[in-house]
């Protein structure tokens, strides 16, 4: 029997790539975090797919019913983590008065230097000079 | 086996989480009730609740080896062992952490209850054998520690930190949901056991493989492998630094002991022959260390700020943990001792970081300039001796030179990597140790050997308990490195991990 | 008593960590009382290790006073000591060179001063903990402890460039022996493979694990580093200078005294008895380079214009001898090289001891700011003449008999090159007095060139008392060094007999062909696992791992 | 008691000691008066070891048993090295005077116990021996500190304790005006036991002790006027060359020590003998270590042969099985061509492993004369022959006593002692014999060449030294080591005599030391003209003074000698010839000499005047020495000095050489020689000089003159060849190799390269959250990537 599995899991990577893309190319954090939920949402799509056509032969209906349930959860986690990212964003915003990921760079390496380093300095004396 | 069966003795094996979760809410209720004056008793409490945690997780650690609620979770040693190194992190953090957020004006009770919840949520991860369970447990002790990074508010760093990290975190969390659900797929069901029953049978395995290699890119995400460590340098260094130790030592903790359970428990069995080449997971992990190891050494090098610096090295160490981990794959014996060597590099590392970012924490003033650099750390030696030389040892620890903890935790490691004759990695990693001494060896010497500047800030005080705290963890590493007989009976059962 | 000699070494070697402690608790003004404490801990120290020249049999040789004791029973790792001959002379010379080291800052040093004192005590535990350590994580443990104090040392208390050469000297160190943990692992494991099957770091089940001639060749590689780089070897050497030059006095004598026998010490006790095959093997490279040493360091000292790296330097050529002597495999030359050990640990030390006081009186280092020193100062110009005779192993010297002892040992023995060792490294006996004489006349000889050196002071009694213990250490091993000889004698036999071609032919497994060479044996990748350790490793997974249940 | 001597000479002996310590505790007041009766004490002891030894009835006296010989034997080295010892530390307490006192009455009493050792000699005895303690050992090699007398030594005791208290005693006035003469008696009675160590030891690694320790003593007193930059370098240079030569010695040990595995001199004449006992000398070397490397090599090479030819089989049974291409006739056909060219490796390496296996170790002959050529070398170091005597005319540059106990009259000649003790192993090579006088006799030439343009009074008598030195070298290169020996001895009176004499000139001229400005001496120090005018013709090798017998006795023995005749039947006389026309030489330069200096009128400016009694005594002494020692060659054709030597020294060839058949002409050949050097030396100087420019060796031969008194340009030869290549070497070694490849390169290098990657690689973390965001996407999919497909 033809089953729509195959359709519904690459309709769901094709969710999950674009939600990836875009937490790569968007710069505006907000957007940024809907991408999240897009990701998220595709896995609770495999989740639900692999649930109603399992590839697994015999799989009894309460672990079908596990993916289901899985999605419940998810969603519940989705939810709690959209709260604390938005409550991070406004902390952000409130600090630098922007949500363009792309300006938050106060945290970086340094600056590399690649002119040759001076002879150390001498740091101090020779101990016996300071007391002779 | 009945999916929802449970009883109160299955509800009692995850005392130590439900403890910290009551604590946390404790903390969370007394803050409504309390006001400004006299936050101290918060940290006591935290600390409190976390050494009782610790005692439920210390009785565990005889414990055979069970499991909970039908297969969601697993009451073992190895999970015992990981949740009483979290307590001690937590407990540490708590008791340090006071100190700092005075400094800060800062003392709020959110910040122990946010850590008591993180720190559920680590031990929750280190239990669980299901994979649905594991990315719950995962969101609670993330959601928490996203919360912590961002707690100070009066600084514009915190926020930045807090939201890379949220975004980056959330990123690898939908990468590992999304291989937990494909391995539902092909599994049948989310349960370790039962994934390794399907990795045993051999069907499904490309799909299998790719949940494998999913799930694996999200706890190397939380591990701070390379090349998932992106975040690890500006997150560490922006948090809070108490934050800071905490996440690294707490944090890494949990990661890999789940890292650990999904890698052995579930994938366990084809670990030398899984995958399109054949290699099977032992090679990308090994492959992960090498990178973690070299490149999280070879970074740390031209670190200007001591803190940035403590957060390449932490990167580097979770490599030396990933050559345990990718060790493990050859079973057997070999696993039994990678394992070991993991928890004991884990609470080896615990309890020197804390203490190295609780010193960087001691040096940190409030309203003292935003970049830290190194100077304050000159002649740090004739200014506060003791705060030198702990430092000294915690910086010695980490660079792996006995008789400290790091030491002979390095010694486990290499010992493990040996037994199955990976002496590329083992030397790769004794090549890149070798990097590491360098950046380590500096903060010592601008510590002892550089005079103090003329108009050297003064330190700000130091509360007792962080005194204390600091004093705990150097006699840990110490003892640790002298005598690790004495944790004999916490690492060896805690090998034993079901395979 | 009984506890005393049943815990002999336990207690020498914690007797100046107890100092160390002790001096913890004082107040760090009090430094006339520190460095006082200080001394009397090592005075106690070299008393306490005297015993042990007269206790041991000389006869039955071996490892004796051994103590042992589990540490972590769980990996095989065990709190064990012994000595045997030459491990007592390199421990009583470490004694001896204590309180001389102690006393010597004294005059020079007045910051920090009890930190110093500290550093000294817990490097002298570590250096004779290296010494009498028969398992090799205590080893390794006291091995790398042995930098951190140094490392203190010279990076507070040295010259401009102290930090530089600080971190140069413990990189350089460590990077070799963290190759050597990695070999020791390695050796644990094989350790298997004995009756007992349980692994063990102990020092004797070491010595009894049969190996491959690729393993043993990979792992003498592994131990050899480290030691070379401890030695130092040509070319791992050039950490050594600049640590001497910027260390203070006191760190360059133990460095010269102690430290570089490490390496030294090392092949005996280690890299040649664990492997005697690959011992053989690449006996001709490590002599080759020994030789290389001697000429190269002499040349090198000649170039010097710089007190302090010209005495490093020759430090390079006379370990260069030490390594000759150990690499010809013979009876007479390996008791020359350990002779040597003793002989450059006194005179070496005392020339940086020398050296020390004469920086404190100009603060230069420099040989041309010197000159026509020994009109000024004669006591101190005759002192530096003994010692330089010493360093050039004049007859009625000790350098003489280790040189002799050496050079004869390697020119009659049976190793491939020993005659054209013998008679390259004797040139190192001309160069040795070319460079050293040559710092004598241009410090000491000819009209005084400066001002300054009109006002230095001599000696005082103080620097008189440090310098009469080396000087008669100089003059008694040169008249009768027989005592010393005795001592180490059965045991560089038992090790000359372990590494002759006779004891490695026959119980080594047959050689590969193509393999006698000795770089081939090391040409197999150890970059990923072997074919066939794969399949090995594979079928083991399989095998150990219960199916699943499910 | 130690000595077993009659009663009442034991109390004359403790008596004349105790007198000696009166005299120098009261040396506080009245020195001068003082100074005379030490004089006389010492004079009296000195006389009394003559009368010992000439006289057959106390001869007799003095027999001792072993156990005291023993202690005799001691005693001789050890109480100058407890003088040294007391006045190195305590000297500067002590003051200056009472330091040479003490140093002087202990080489007395060394001298006392030589005589005795010496008396028993002539007595009969042929050797003693003693060993006082094991010095050290390890493995096969084992030395006692032993110390060794025959009759070799015996004469070389009476050269060095005699002449060295002599010229201690002439030390306490040269240097009384110096504030460190307390260090110059300790490093001087250094020297002496030093030199006696050298002399008695009964192994060749002690004997090397003793070998050094000269070494260093003249280091030390050359360089005894430190401040003077030229006088410390002199030293060094000394003590440097004298390493060069020592080298080869070590060398020269070691291959004994490897062939006969002992170094005890006894011990090796026993594997002499034994040699020849076992096949001669052209045998190759039976056990040891040469056999080994040789036998090794022959099995290296066969079993080598054996692996390429089990190869070239193994080829062809692989081919022949298929597994080489199967089925290609390319395969087959290079795999029998590898096979064949296998073959023909293996069959060369086993023609070789034949040839050498056929051809055997090497000979005795060979290796021994290796090592004794090595100990030459050694020898040419120590006794300042081409091409190390360079450093003995700048070793003039020390007190002039120690110019004339050191560096003329013992130590030098230790080269030649060192051939004559191992005279038995050189008489079967008359190869490195034939080096050995070869090079002596060229030494003698050009050093003598060297002597006429010298201007300074000391480095006249150097050159004249090392010239007479070649001479001595003749003499044992020839064979003849009693004639060699002879020369020694007689050399060393006559030429401490001179060089005594230059001190007094120097002394009564405040530090002159230019003969050009010297004349006419002869009238103000009448002592010191006399005795210097019997050395000068002692030296020239006039009838019948001791030098004639003794230097005429070597090149008569060349003439004629087997051993020489052996190599080339024209060696011996060549060398007559050469030797000859160095005594020309001689006779020309001393008297050349001996006329600037002392004939003609005086042409300096300070106001000159004679040496006090303690210097012009000894003087007198050695005088007498000088022609007194001429008795030892008589009778003639079979002298007592070659009886007296002949148990202590071997001989070339199976017959003993004899003087049967002694041809005249040789001898009035070299009086002729003797006369006409002379004689030009009279018609240049014989009437003085009028002003220092005008002589006329130098204003008629301008060129020669500027070459010889230039040296012929050795050193700066040596200079611009050898050292100063070295020492840029070194320097440039150290700049490029050690400073720039090894330590910028190889390790800071390597530090450097990893910095770099890291500051390549850090500005990937530039905050950018994007940008951690697509790595960590890339990664992911990288690792989905390679694990799925």
């Amino acid at each position: 029997m033809p089953t729509l599995l195959t359709e519904y899991l690459i309709l769901a990577a094709i969710l999950f790539v674009i939600g990836g893309v875009g937490v790569v190319v968007r710069r505006n954090a907000i957007t940024v975090l809907m991408s999240i939920e897009l990701m998220l949402n595709a896995a609770n799509l495999t989740f639900v797919a692999f649930s109603r056509f399992p590839l697994v032969a015999g799989m009894t209906v309460q672990h079908a019913m596990r993916g289901q349930a899985a999605a419940f959860f998810v969603i519940a986690t989705a939810a709690a983590e959209a709260a604390v990212g938005l409550a991070i964003l406004i902390a952000v915003f409130r600090r630098r008065e922007t949500t363009h990921v792309d300006e938050l760079t106060l945290l970086r390496d340094p600056e590399p230097v690649f002119e040759r380093e001076p002879e150390p300095v001498p740091v101090a004396v020779h101990a016996s000079l300071e007391t002779h | 086996m009945p999916v929802g069966t449970y009883n109160w003795q299955d509800m009692a094996a995850l005392a130590p989480a439900i403890i910290l979760v009551v604590g946390g809410c404790t903390l969370l209720l007394t803050e409504v009730a309390l006001k400004s004056a006299g936050r101290g008793y918060q940290a006591g409490l935290s600390v409190f609740f976390a050494v009782i945690a610790g005692l439920a997780a210390f009785s565990q650690l005889a414990s055979p080896g069970r499991s909970l609620f039908g297969g969601f979770a697993r009451l073992d040693a190895f999970g015992a062992a990981t949740a009483l190194i979290i307590c001690l992190a937590l407990a540490l953090t708590s008791l340090v952490g006071q100190s700092f957020l005075r400094e800060q004006a800062s003392e709020r009770g959110e910040f122990h209850a946010l850590a008591q919840f993180a720190a559920a949520g680590m031990i929750l991860l280190a239990d669980a054998t299901d994979l649905i369970m594991l990315f719950i447990a995962l969101e609670v002790m993330s959601l928490a520690t996203y919360a912590l990074t961002a707690y100070l508010r009066s600084s514009a760093r915190p926020a930045e930190a807090a939201l890379k990290y949220f975004v980056l975190g959330s990123f690898s969390s939908a990468v590992l949901l999304y291989g937990t659900a494909l391995a539902y797929g092909a599994a049948g069901s989310t349960k370790l056991a039962d994934i390794a029953a399907a990795v045993g049978s051999g069907a499904h395995t490309p799909l299998l493989i790719a949940a494998l290699a999913l799930v694996g890119a999200g706890f190397l995400f939380k591990v701070a492998a390379v090349p998932f460590h992106m975040w690890a340098p500006d997150v560490y260094q922006g948090a809070p630094t108490p934050v800071t130790g905490f996440m690294a030592a707490g944090v890494k903790t949990a990661a890999f002991a789940a890292l650990l359970r999904t890698l052995y428990e579930a994938f366990g069995q084809r670990a030398l022959a899984l995958g399109a080449h054949g290699h099977g997971w032992y090679v990308a992990v090994a492959w992960a260390a090498i990178l973690t190891m070299v490149f999280g050494n070879l970074l740390a090098i031209v670190q200007r700020s001591v803190k940035r610096m403590l957060a390449y090295s932490s990167i580097a160490h979770a490599g030396y943990v990933l050559v345990a981990v990718a060790v493990g794959a050859f079973g057997g014996e070999a696993r039994a001792a990678a394992t070991q060597a993991a928890i004991y590099y884990l609470l080896a590392y615990t309890v020197t970081v804390i203490g190295a970012f609780t010193v960087v924490a001691a040096l940190e003033k409030r309203g003292g300039p935003e970049i830290d650099d190194d100077t304050r750390y000159d002649g740090l030696a004739q200014r506060d001796p003791a705060l030198a030389f702990v430092m000294a040892v915690f910086m010695i620890s980490l660079a792996g030179i006995p008789p400290t903890a790091g030491f002979v935790a390095k010694l486990f490691v290499f010992r493990a990597a040996l037994d199955v004759g990976a002496v590329g990695l083992a030397v790769v990693g004794v090549l890149s140790a070798v990097a590491g001494l360098y950046y380590y060896l500096r903060v010592v010497v601008v510590m002892y050997m550089k005079p103090a500047p003329e108009s050297a800030p003064a330190a700000p005080r130091r509360m007792v308990s962080m005194s204390f705290g600091l004093a705990l963890a150097a006699i840990a590493v110490l003892a640790l490195g002298i005598a690790p007989h004495s944790l004999h009976q916490f690492a060896h059962p805690a090998a034993l991990l079901n395979p | 008593m009984d506890f005393f000699q049943a815990h002999l070494l336990s207690i020498i070697t914690f007797v100046p960590l107890a100092g160390a402690v002790l001096l913890a608790f004082l107040p760090k003004d009090e430094a006339g009382q520190i460095r006082v404490i200080a001394f009397i801990t090592s005075l106690v120290g070299f008393g306490v290790s005297l015993p042990l020249a007269w206790l041991y049999d000389r006869q039955a040789g071996g490892l004796q006073f051994q103590e042992h004791a589990p540490w972590i029973p769980s990996l095989g790792i065990s709190y064990h000591l012994g000595a045997d001959g030459i491990a007592i002379v390199l421990v009583l010379l470490t004694t001896f060179l204590a309180p001389i080291v102690i006393v010597s800052t004294w005059g020079s040093i007045h910051r920090r001063v009890k930190e110093l004192m500290i550093a000294i005590l817990i490097l002298q535990t570590a250096m004779i903990g290296a010494f009498v350590a028969l398992d090799l994580v205590l080893f390794y443990v006291f091995w790398e402890l042995m930098l951190v104090p140094m490392y203190l040392i010279i990076g507070i208390w040295g010259s401009e460039r102290r930090i530089y050469a600080a971190v140069k000297m413990f990189l350089f160190t460590a990077a070799g022996s963290l190759l050597m943990l990695v070999g020791i692992l390695y050796l644990y494991w094989q350790t298997k493979a004995l009756p007992g099957g349980a692994p063990s770091f102990d020092y004797g089940a070491m010595l009894q694990v049969p190996l491959t001639h690729p393993q043993e060749a990979w792992l003498f590689a592994a131990f050899a580093v480290a030691f070379a780089i401890k030695v130092p070897i040509w070319p791992l050497h050039t950490w050594l200078p600049d640590a001497h030059v910027q260390a203070p006095a006191a760190g360059s004598i133990i460095l010269a005294g102690v430290l570089l026998k490490m390496g030294t010490f090392g092949f005996v006790r280690y890299a040649m008895p664990l492997f005697p095959w690959a011992t053989h093997h690449f006996a001709p490279i490590v002599g080759w380079l020994g030789v290389i040493g001697i000429v190269y360091g002499s040349f090198m000292s000649m170039a010097q214009t710089d007190m302090k790296k010209l005495i490093a330097y020759s430090s390079v050529a006379h370990l260069g001898f030490v390594m000759v002597g150990l690499m010809a495999l013979s009876t007479i030359a390996a008791s020359g090289a350990v002779l040597q050990m003793v002989n450059h640990g006194i005179s070496t030390g005392a020339l940086f001891l020398l050296v020390g006081y004469m920086y404190d009186r100009r603060h230069t280092r420099e040989i041309s700011a010197y000159g026509g020193q020994a009109k000024a100062t004669p006591v101190l110009a005759a002192i530096f003449l003994v010692v330089t005779l010493s360093s050039i192993g004049l007859p009625g010297t000790n350098g003489f008999v280790g040189e002799f002892l050496i050079l004869l040992g390697t020119f009659s023995s049976h190793a491939t090159f020993g005659i054209a060792w013998g008679v390259v490294g004797a040139t190192g006996v001309i160069l040795g007095a070319v460079y050293m004489l040559t710092l004598y006349q241009k410090a000491y000889l000819g009209p005084m060139t400066h001002p300054e050196v009109k006002k230095t002071k001599d000696l005082s009694k103080r620097e008189i008392f440090t310098l009469v213990p080396l000087l008669l250490g100089i003059v008694f091993i040169g008249v009768y060094p027989q005592p010393v000889l005795n001592l180490i004698e059965k045991p560089v036999a038992d090790v000359v007999a372990r590494v002759s071609p006779q004891a490695v032919a026959p119980a080594a497994p047959a050689v590969r062909p193509g393999t006698e060479r000795p770089f081939r044996v090391l040409a197999p990748q150890i970059w990923r696992l072997s074919p066939q350790l794969r399949q090995e490793l594979l079928r083991r997974s399989h095998h150990r791992v219960p199916s699943p249940m499910h | 008691m130690l000595f077993n001597l009659p009663e009442w000479l034991h109390w004359v002996f403790l008596g004349l000691g105790l007198l000696t310590v009166f005299f120098w505790l009261f040396t506080e007041t009245g020195r001068g008066k003082e100074l005379r009766s030490f004089a006389l004490g010492l004079l009296t002891l000195v006389f009394a070891g003559f009368f010992v030894v000439t006289s057959p009835d106390a001869r007799s006296l003095v027999m001792l048993t072993p156990h005291e010989l023993g202690a005799m034997l001691v005693a001789i080295p050890l109480l100058p090295l407890i003088g040294a010892v007391f006045n190195g530390l305590l000297g500067k307490w002590v003051g200056n005077q009472r330091a040479g006192f003490i140093a002087t009455s202990l080489v007395v009493g060394s001298f006392v116990a030589s005589m005795a050792v010496l008396a028993n000699l002539l007595a009969g005895a042929t050797e003693f021996h003693v060993t006082t303690y094991q010095w050290f050992a390890a493995g096969t090699f084992d030395v006692h500190l032993g110390l060794y007398a025959d009759h070799l030594t015996g004469v070389m005791l009476f050269v060095v304790t005699g002449i060295s208290a002599v010229i201690h005693w002439y030390s306490i006035g040269y240097m009384e005006h110096d504030p460190h003469a307390w260090r110059y008696f300790a490093y001087l009675n250094l020297f002496v036991a030093a030199m006696l160590l050298l002399v008695l030891g009964d192994n060749l690694a002690t004997l090397f002790v003793g070998w050094e320790g000269v070494g260093l003593c003249s280091y030390l007193l050359i360089g005894f006027w430190f401040t003077d930059e030229a006088k410390a370098s002199a030293g060094k240079k000394a003590f440097i060359t004298n390493r060069v030569g020592d080298f080869g010695f070590l060398i020269g040990m070691f291959l004994l020590f490897s062939v006969f595995g002992t170094l005890k001199i006894s011990g090796l004449r026993t594997q002499a003998g034994a040699v020849a006992e076992r096949g001669g000398w052209q045998a190759p070397v039976a056990t040891g270590l040469f056999h080994d490397v040789w036998q090794r090599s022959v099995t290296k090479l066969k079993s080598e042969a054996a692996r390429l030819e089990n190869h070239a089989q193994l080829v062809e049974s692989q081919a022949a099985l298929g597994r080489i291409r199967p089925g290609s006739a390319v395969g087959a056909q290079h795999a029998s061509r590898q096979a064949a060219t296998l073959r023909a490796m293996a069959s060369r390496l086993e023609k070789r492993a034949t040839d050498k296996a056929a051809h055997g170790p090497p000979t005795y002959h060979f290796l021994i004369g290796l090592a004794v050529l090595f100990l030459f070398i050694g020898a040419t170091g120590k006794s300042a022959q081409i091409p190390l005597y360079i450093w003995l005319p700048d070793a003039m540059a020390g007190p002039t006593p120690v110019s004339a106990l050191i560096h003329a009259a013992t130590m030098v000649t230790a080269g030649v002692y060192m051939i004559a003790r191992l005279s038995f192993l050189y008489v079967h090579v008359p190869e490195v014999m034939a080096v050995v006088a070869i090079v002596g006799a060229l030494t003698a030439l050009f050093a003598a060449l060297m002597a006429f343009g010298q201007n300074d009074i000391k480095k006249v008598l150097a050159y004249s030294t090392v010239s007479q030195l070649g001479y001595m070298f003749v003499g044992v290169g020839a064979g003849a080591f009693a004639a060699g020996t002879y020369h020694l001895f007689t050399h060393a009176f006559f030429k401490g005599l001179l060089f005594l004499g230059s001190g007094a000139v120097i002394h009564g001229l405040a530090d002159n030391q230019d003969i050009r400005t010297m004349g006419g001496l002869r009238k103000h120090m009448p002592h010191t003209a006399w005795t210097f005018l019997i050395a000068t013709i002692a030296i020239t090798g006039v009838l019948p003074f001791s030098g004639f017998w003794s230097k005429d006795g070597i090149l008569h023995d060349a003439f004629e000698s087997p051993s020489l005749a052996a190599i080339a039947p024209w060696l011996g006389p060549l060398l007559y010839i050469i030797g000859t026309v160095a005594a020309f030489g001689t006779a020309f330069y001393m008297f050349r000499l001996y006329y600037l200096t002392f004939e003609g009128e005086y042409r300096g400016k300070v106001h000159p005047h004679e040496a006090p009694p303690t210097m012009t005594i000894p003087l007198w002494i050695l005088a007498i020495g000088s022609i007194a020692a001429a008795g030892l060659a008589f009778p003639l054709g079979d002298s007592f000095w070659e009886r007296f030597l002949a148990p202590a020294v071997a001989h070339y060839g199976p017959e003993m050489a004899t003087h049967a058949a002694l041809p005249v002409w040789p001898f009035a050949v070299a009086v002729a020689v003797a006369w006409s050097g002379f004689g030009l030396a009279w018609l240049m100087y014989g009437k003085g000089m009028p002003t220092p420019e005008s002589d006329p060796y130098f204003l008629k031969l301008p060129a020669f003159a500027k070459l010889t008194a230039n040296k012929f340009y050795v050193d700066e030869i040596y200079q611009t060849a050898i050292i100063k290549p070295l020492w840029r070497f070194a320097k440039w070694l150290h700049k490029w190799v050690d400073a720039f490849a090894i330590d910028r390169v190889f390790v800071n290098g390597a530090a450097q390269v990893t910095e770099f990657f890291a500051k390549v690689l850090s500005p990937a973390e530039n905050g950018d959250l994007s940008r951690y965001a697509a790595v960590t996407a890339l990664a992911v999919a990288g690792l989905l990537i390679w694990a799925v497909v």
